[in-house]
Formats: structure tokens, C-alpha cells, sequence
């Protein structure tokens, strides 16, 4: 099992991440990429631009928690995970989810587990420029939802 | 001890990190966010909505009933919205 | 919505494919790849190479037909399906989906009705080498299962 | 009419596609396989098992009591295993 977990200000880029993550190997059948983009909209207002702040430490660790979870959950042969901080603008790159396995169905659904839960249980917060002013992002009930899924069946 | 704060609850705050004496009373995460509020208008501020707040001992996610103990770093954030 | 359907002896790239499909816009949020590569092993014998065989013609008009109705259930913003045919050995690219909406949620839910449905309707057809001999790759009940649960509840 | 094969039920044929008359009373995509299943060693050899091969008319999926009608061209494979 391959894994790497990144937080970095620099943009990323998912081919290269992709071609590391296989590298030579030959028994993966399936590659899932997750590429989650600063959007110029959020929720009907238009956004400019986005800070993400996060807590040093913490990120890495919950990140390579919930790596762990995937890794007993499903049959995985590699994980990748890198999260940007500091200030992006839309078509900016924010977050980067790999996941490589023999079978498409694992890697599918340990790319959405991990997605979920970095969307409500990593320790980032978004702060949104929208039109001169700023302001924090909510948390979504639709995120919270769908990371309770993860559970309610086990 | 360590305390961090991040997002809105470090802008209320007013800082991202502080060193603190705890009072030995305080056991518990909740109690403690109590005792923080009491500690001038700015901690009164940033706490007024407890339950919206999120806390980590030591790098990992707690609950207000979470005894303190050993903690050596207690963060207080709110909702996380990253990905 | 930006459609591109391919089907090519060569191999492909995932970086510059996503970065295609997105461009110059700011609107899309979630961009989810999923890439096919032939493996080394199947069902618990060994491959050594793999022999793609397709329908000219009826392959991109499936794929096109899966597309279009990838659209109409979700809020998609762009699809890229590349499908290879031909020889290929462990390791190698064999299909690239790529799907680009404003919400994680869509882009993972259209890459796996279309990969769902390539795997099960679309007229591509497997000869696998082991050991010197070849044999024709059977369908696997799974996958039928997993192209059925787009329609059992609709 | 023409008439194309894929993957083993090609091979079996021993011919990837040909062009053919086909008697005025086959009327539905099944009563075709019927008929080629009775034209020799190698399509009844391809044909043995109709269950589990599909067709298309015209590029699109049928079933085998889909009626041929216009069709210009159809053709006869295994279940797909791409992706």
C-alpha cells in the first residue's frame, strides 16, 4: 500500500500524481481521481476568491486516519491525498483524492469516503471573497449527511 | 497548556494561540470552553454558541464531555469545510 | 457541456485529458477520473496481455447513448470517455472516464453509471493471453449487478 | 443484408461479416438465429448456444424478439466485457 498525504500552498497536478501512485506496478486495475476545484459560485452568490486555513499537524494526522479506515474497509494498493491552503481563485485546484485498486468498486467508494470526510471531519475552514466583503463558509447538513452514511450501516 | 484557536473562533479571539494555567476545577472540554468565556468580551464573543464549536485534544477530535487530563494542546475551531 | 468520445489504439493521458474538459471555466467544482488499466492477474491466474476487440461505429454511438443519458440524471458540465482497443499488457491504460460538475456528489454518481454501463453494454470484447494460450474473457455477474441498480429504481 | 460477428462467435463462423439474402419468413432477430444456426457446421457450432449471444440492428442493442424489419445491418457477439 502506497500512500501519500500532502498539504501544500503549491498548485498540484493529477497526471503526474496518478502515474506516481501506479509507478511500476501491474496487479491495479482501477484508478479513481477525485479533483475538487475553487468554484466562481457557491450557494446563488458569486465567489472571487477563497482562503483556506487549516490546522498544521492535525490535517496530516486526520487525513492518514481516515486513510487507515479506508484501508481496512476496502482492498486498496495506494492512497493519495493533497490538500491545498492559503488563497486560491476559482478553476484554482483545492484538493486531489487517489485511490488505486484491483477492482473498480473499492476504489470508487474510497475515493467518496475519504471526500466526505475531508469535507467534515479535516480540520480546514474556507473563507470566501465575494464582491469587496468576506466571509466564512458554513458547513454544509449535506456534507454532514453524507459522511453519516460511512456509518450508519456498521 | 496549549490552546489554539482557528477560523472565526481565533478572529473573535482575537489570537491563534495562547499558553494557559488551567484552574484544577476544570476536568471537561465543555467546562472548560465555559471557564474561556468568562474570560473577557472577546472569549464571550467567540464561545457564545458552544454548540457550534468543535474541539481537538491533541491533534484528535472531541466531545464537550471529554475529560482534559494530560492534554498538552486543546484546539477550538468551528465546522470544518475543507475539501 | 463538453462531450468528447474516443476510441483509439493508442494510449492516453489523464492530466492533460482533465485539464481539457475544464479549460478556461470557473464554474465546475468536482472533477472525478476514473482511469481502466489491464492487470496482471484475473480471477487467480495470470495475464500476460490482453487483446481488446470493438464494433466500429456501434462503440461510439453506445458510449454517445450512455453519455447523453449520464446528462439527463445528473447536473454534469463535461464528460470525457476514452476507450482503447487493440494489445495491451499489465500495466497498460485500457479506459479513461472523466466527469466535470459543480458538485462531488454528480461527478462520482455519472463516472459510475458510465463505467457501469461500458463494462456491460458498451460492444467491446476481451481475449486474454496466459501461458500461451488465449480465451475470450466471460462477463461477470458483478458487473451486470452494478449496471442493474441504475434501473431497479427508476 | 449485412451481417456482422464478433469475438468468438466470429472466430466460430470463421468470417467477420458477409452479405446475405435472407428468406422473406424470418421475421424477428431469434428466427434469424435459427436459420443461420442451420447453415452449417460452423454456425451451428457458433449459434449452439443462442441464450447468451446478443444483437444489434443497426448499432443498437436488441432482443431476440425484436423484429428485423428494415434493418441494414446486424450483428451477433457475446456479452461485452469492456471497460
Amino acid at each position: 500500500m502506497t500512500v501519500t498525504i500532502r498539504l501544500q500552498r503549491e498548485d498540484f497536478d493529477a497526471g503526474p500524481e496518478i502515474a506516481r501512485l501506479v509507478g511500476a506496478r501491474t496487479d491495479i486495475g482501477a484508478i479513481v481521481t477525485f479533483s475538487g476545484i475553487c468554484r466562481d459560485h457557491e450557494a446563488g452568490h458569486s465567489v472571487t476568491a477563497m482562503t483556506l486555513e487549516h490546522y498544521p499537524g492535525m490535517a496530516e494526522e486526520e487525513i492518514a486516519r481516515h486513510v487507515e479506515e479506508a484501508q481496512k474497509r476496502w482492498p486498496l494498493q495506494g492512497v493519495t491525498v493533497i490538500h491545498r491552503y492559503g488563497r486560491m481563485v476559482p478553476g484554482d485546484n483545492i484538493v486531489l483524492v487517489v485511490t488505486a485498486s484491483a477492482h473498480r468498486d473499492a476504489a470508487f467508494a474510497a475515493a467518496e469516503f475519504l471526500m466526505d470526510y475531508l469535507k467534515t471531519r479535516a480540520p480546514f475552514w474556507k473563507r470566501e471573497e465575494h464582491g469587496g466583503a468576506t466571509s466564512w463558509v458554513d458547513a454544509k447538513e449535506t456534507d454532514d449527511d453524507a459522511a453519516r452514511r460511512w456509518t450508519a450501516a456498521t | 497548556m496549549k490552546l489554539l484557536y482557528f477560523a472565526w473562533v481565533r478572529e473573535r479571539v482575537g489570537k491563534a494561540d495562547e499558553d494557559i494555567a488551567l484552574p484544577a476545577e476544570i476536568r471537561t472540554v465543555g467546562e472548560l470552553m465555559d471557564w474561556l468565556a468568562g474570560r473577557g468580551e472577546e472569549y464571550a464573543y467567540a464561545f457564545e454558541n458552544r454548540k457550534v464549536i468543535r474541539a481537538a485534544i491533541d491533534r484528535a477530535h472531541v466531545k464537550p464531555e471529554t475529560p482534559i487530563a494530560n492534554a498538552r494542546e486543546i484546539a477550538f475551531f468551528p465546522p470544518m469545510t475543507g475539501g
